[in-house]
């Protein structure tokens, strides 16, 4: 873990009325960053708000790293309103990272929304520094409705196995993308060996965790939450133990956690 | 001009220089020794320590407040023994002070935490975190009746090996009565404040946002309080003071202890800026120069500058 | 859907909206009458009256802090009788309701005040500001002791032509005591919370930043204190409750009301935009529709939504 | 005195390292600004700082008004980092004006460095609204060093009569601007009428009142001071009543009061 006081924003995107993509520059941070790694980032120069903002890192090469996100209140707002050459003040990379499927094992990855960043550089790791076969990945996405398209603009450039479902139907499979994965279940995946990654909202991660429970399919799920610190010490990010009376911490046991590990 | 002297001795312990860090803020030391120099630091407060592990309550525990935050982790800890086994090896291995905060329901439960600890080296003093829930024969807790923070403190200085800091509560009508009761129970340094109790509504689903509905407000938001409050308290006792409240950085430190703080801990602030209490230590050296200091000490309760201000009557006027 | 009912009404008077201005943030209604239209508020809330009248603290009586304001004006008025002779006609003739605050040293000093305003038509209600610095036989003030905050309502609903309303310090151990104490004596409504006390000082000269040395702190920084001093009165009394402490717009109003408030005071945000309270009452209707709310009264203490949480017992848990 | 939400940022220049110029755009507000005049200007968006920041006008034609300002603290640095086209939200005008000179008078204008907005708008008033003659003015501006002369850009192109005094003597008369009046009162003025008006810091407008009235010269001060609301109803910029228990509050009564009103 690195404090790293000054990243540079060098690339931006509006991919949707509340969707940006931000990369920076910041070699300290982007050499170390793995899959499911989020950092803390200083939206303001002030005290308003005055947390720092975890986001995970979308992709990272050697010297830029990225993030993907959606305005939903006055942090991330103020976070879209970044330009070219501004420094921001990052503390990352944060967290663990997933484990690797097994030998012949098939990556499902399951994303909820802007929950796909972490899974996007997952895809992205497994193929470029594991030699991953592209086609053992299967990346379901869900969105409310189709005019959500454009968030999978960098999914679609990686040329793998990409399924979307809407709420509304609008496009692709009709229904949540935990419906969408039990339909695939259904017809095929249940006579493979699977792994499945996700992230995304909490109610659809509790579904999944349930579905690969009930399954005895190994899931792996990266965890949201308010992070005060993201460094361990405060103790704000508690996920209750499954079958314990006792927390982890998500911005240090996690974000990413097997499913039998938690209780949502 | 040589360099100013930032060291600080109080109950016969000698400090690097003021800045400690608060409890609850810090975990055992281990997470920020891997982001910052520990030894710059003049020392540490663990997270409060209880004769039981306990897990704290449930999520969610924490809410971002305007210039502050609200916690109600619910002294969610390893536990003594766990503590002693597994926390204190590696803080042996620091080279700053340790300070363990140490709370309890009952003073039965002080009391077998302070003698487990008294039979462990490497600590340096021991600060009693007196607000934890715990209504007493008088319905209040420990850290809002005279009595019962007297009767705490005593009974825990008869048995303390370590040098004991009361943590005082800013929820009371008079913290100057509750600071002399401790004192004359025999603790030997005071550390203000705790939290001030506050709480958060979500207005959509009008329900609280801790699960605990009500937590502690800590962070800038607190600053002027406790800067009045450890004011009051130097104007009542004669034992050191610990300032704590919204420090930020060097010109908070030297306010605090221009009130009459000789050290203060930074809580907050360590979610806010990992870096803060290292940066906080560079500028007091910067400060001394610029005002001329030699030696730190001289900061403590020199309000009013040349013309020392003493206590006013208190409770004090808002003056509205 | 036709539009939402934002009108509240306590001790039989109707206000026509929830949103008064606080004491001493808006003068006695005169300046602000330029900025915006008065009779969108529901009403407004004077400056402190005493019997002389006060030319208040020598300045500086302000200083900016973190999320919010510490003030030490003084209780600068213009008496009562020139109150009387020169503000009262001016208003009288907004369409708006006026509550009148009174303050003052004695028992005898309040009631010479309401005596006074007795004689005086154009009030709807009496705000008793209990928080001056008056030390009686047991060492507190009104605003800090269960018997004098009991004899003053007891004295003071005796005489009152107008509804009472008292208005709470938060600088205690027990809020909710003193709020029984003054419900038990007649107070016909209760508000809260007055400042919390506070200090600055500057790190370059040592001196206090307010010439009085200690202010009162309000402002967004405090809301969280509020909060939870609104929901433990709220359980602890019958009487209407009026919510203050760094209210901002529609969805603080909302907040105070789900914690117990029935009406709400704006204070230190008028100062930051003065057509904050304008701009609250439309919020509040967009909010009601949102939340498919006809009647605003139905926010009124609905903590928990369809599970209504009862107080837990005070004081409360920091939970640290 | 009106609410006006919005104004734009036209024009900015930097005169000095520490010194911006300012322009923005709001005809409701520029309308009716006279010397004197300041505004109530909020430089950020969000809660830090809290307050608004009470400005001067130096200038305002009927569409645009323009303040200098130097940056002493956190407010004055965000707002010196004003973009184009930047909107900012801001009260005003506020405050009273200077009283106009009588006939046959001098009007002495006495400006102790970025105290002279008031005074170069009431200048540029005095010749442009009253067909004032220029040579019945005699400005004089008080700078600490050389190197800030920048800051006289504006009053030098007025074309009316101006001297300068630097505290280090680096620049026109060695000393304070006070002493550069009581040198001139003692050569001329002594011999005229006169009516001085000032702006500048309170230990210097302090002298400047003490030596006005032993001489009983009339003398206007614009006083500056920490301003939370700028509307009267806070009671917080109070100033002392000369020879009364009691106070003005500056933002309503003020900011101009006559020497012998207040004790600074
Ligand atoms: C490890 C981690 C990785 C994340 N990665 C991404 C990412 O890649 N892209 C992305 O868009 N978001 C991501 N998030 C969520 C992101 O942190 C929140 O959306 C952000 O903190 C909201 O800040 P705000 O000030 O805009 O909203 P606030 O004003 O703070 O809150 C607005 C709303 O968001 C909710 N909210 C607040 N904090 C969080 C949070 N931490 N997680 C979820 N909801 C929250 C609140 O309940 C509220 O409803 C991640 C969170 C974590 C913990
Ligand atoms: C009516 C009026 C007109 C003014 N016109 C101008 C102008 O035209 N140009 C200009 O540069 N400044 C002017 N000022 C002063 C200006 O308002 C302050 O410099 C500004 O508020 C400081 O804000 P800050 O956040 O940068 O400093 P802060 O961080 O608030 O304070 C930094 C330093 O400035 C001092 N200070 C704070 N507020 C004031 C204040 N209101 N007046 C004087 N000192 C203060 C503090 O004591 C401190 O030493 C005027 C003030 C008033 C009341
Ligand atoms: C998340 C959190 C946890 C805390 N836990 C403890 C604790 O276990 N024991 C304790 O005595 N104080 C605890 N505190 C209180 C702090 O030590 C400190 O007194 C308070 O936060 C005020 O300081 P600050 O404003 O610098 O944060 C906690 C504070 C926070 C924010
Ligand atoms: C400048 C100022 C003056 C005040 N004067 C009075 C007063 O005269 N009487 C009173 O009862 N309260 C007074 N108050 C307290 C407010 O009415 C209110 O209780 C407090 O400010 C909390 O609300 P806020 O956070 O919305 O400002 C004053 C507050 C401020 C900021
Ligand atoms: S965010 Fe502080 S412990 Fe995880
Ligand atoms: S600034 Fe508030 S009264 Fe003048």
């Amino acid at each position: 873990m690195i404090f790293n006081p000054g990243v540079r924003v060098v690339e931006k995107k509006q991919l949707l009325p509340d969707l940006f993509h931000l990369k920076f520059e910041g070699e300290s941070l982007a050499s170390r960053a793995v899959p499911a790694n989020f950092v803390q980032i200083k939206v303001s120069k002030g005290l308003d708000p005055i947390f720092r903002r975890p986001m995970s890192i979308h992709y990272a090469d050697g010297k830029t790293f990225e993030m993907v996100f959606r305005t939903v209140g006055r942090g991330t707002h103020i976070l879209s309103q970044a330009e070219i050459d501004q420094e921001f003040d990052c503390i990352g990379p944060l967290g663990n990272s997933f484990k690797l499927p097994e030998d012949g094992e098939r990556a499902v990855m399951v994303a909820g929304g802007v929950g796909f960043p972490p899974l996007y550089f997952f895809s992205r790791f497994l193929v470029e520094k594991h030699n991953f076969p592209k086609e053992n990945i299967l990346f379901l996405l869900g969105m409310k409705t189709v005019s959500e398209k454009p968030m999978a603009d960098d999914l679609l450039k990686l040329d793998i196995p990409l399924e979307f479902s809407t709420d509304d139907g609008s496009f692709g499979f009709h229904g949540f993308v935990t419906d969408l994965f039990e339909a695939h279940y259904a017809k095929k995946l249940r006579h493979e060996k699977i792994r499945i990654y996700s992230c995304g909202p909490n109610a659809m991660m509790r579904r999944l965790g349930q579905i690969a429970l009930s399954f005895k399919v190994p899931c792996q799920l990266s965890l949201e939450g308010a992070m005060p610190c993201g460094v361990g010490t405060c103790l704000g990010c508690a996920v209750k133990m499954r079958g314990r009376n006792d927390y982890y911490r998500v911005c240090q046991e996690g974000p990413v956690f097997d499913a039998e590990e938690v209780e949502l | 001009m040589s360099i100013a002297n930032l060291s600080i001795e109080i109950c016969g312990i000698r400090f690097r220089n003021p800045i400690l860090t608060a409890s609850g803020t810090f975990g055992y030391g281990e997470e920020f020794n891997q982001i910052i120099d520990l030894s710059k630091l003049g020392g540490i407060v663990t997270k409060s320590i209880t004769k039981h592990p306990r897990p704290g309550h449930p999520p969610p525990r924490t809410h971002e407040t305007a210039a502050g935050m609200l916690n109600a982790i619910g002294l969610a800890n390893v536990g003594v023994d766990k503590f002693i086994e597994e926390k204190i090896p590696f803080l042996k291995t620091l080279d700053t002070r340790i300070i363990v905060n140490v709370a309890g329901f009952s003073i039965e439960e002080y009391t077998y935490t302070v003698e487990r600890l008294n039979d462990t080296d490497g600590i340096d003093m021991l600060e009693i975190n007196i607000s934890c829930p715990n209504v007493g024969a008088d319905g209040l807790e420990f850290s809002s009746s005279v009595r019962r923070a007297s009767e705490l403190t005593t009974a825990l200085k008869k048995i303390s090996r370590y040098p004991l800091i009361i943590k005082l509560s800013p929820n009371v009508t008079s913290i100057a009565e509750i600071a002399r009761a401790a004192e004359e129970g025999g603790a030997d340094c005071l550390s203000l404040i705790n939290t001030l109790v506050g709480m958060g509504v979500n207005h959509w689903t009008f329900k609280p946002i801790l699960t605990n509905i009500t937590g502690g407000l800590s962070g800038p938001a607190i600053k002027p309080v406790a800067l009045a409050k450890v004011w009051q308290v130097y104007n009542a006792v004669k034992i050191p003071l610990i300032g704590i409240g919204g420090i930020m950085n060097h010109f908070d430190v030297a306010e605090f202890m221009i009130v009459g703080a000789s050290l203060v801990q930074f809580g907050t602030a360590n979610f806010i800026n990992p870096d803060c209490t290292v940066k906080a230590a560079e500028g007091l050296t910067d400060y001394l120069k610029q005002t001329g200091i030699s030696d730190i000490s001289e900061l403590i309760g020199k309000l009013g500058g040349n013309h020392e201000i003493q206590g006013k009557n208190f409770p004090a006027c808002q003056g509205t």
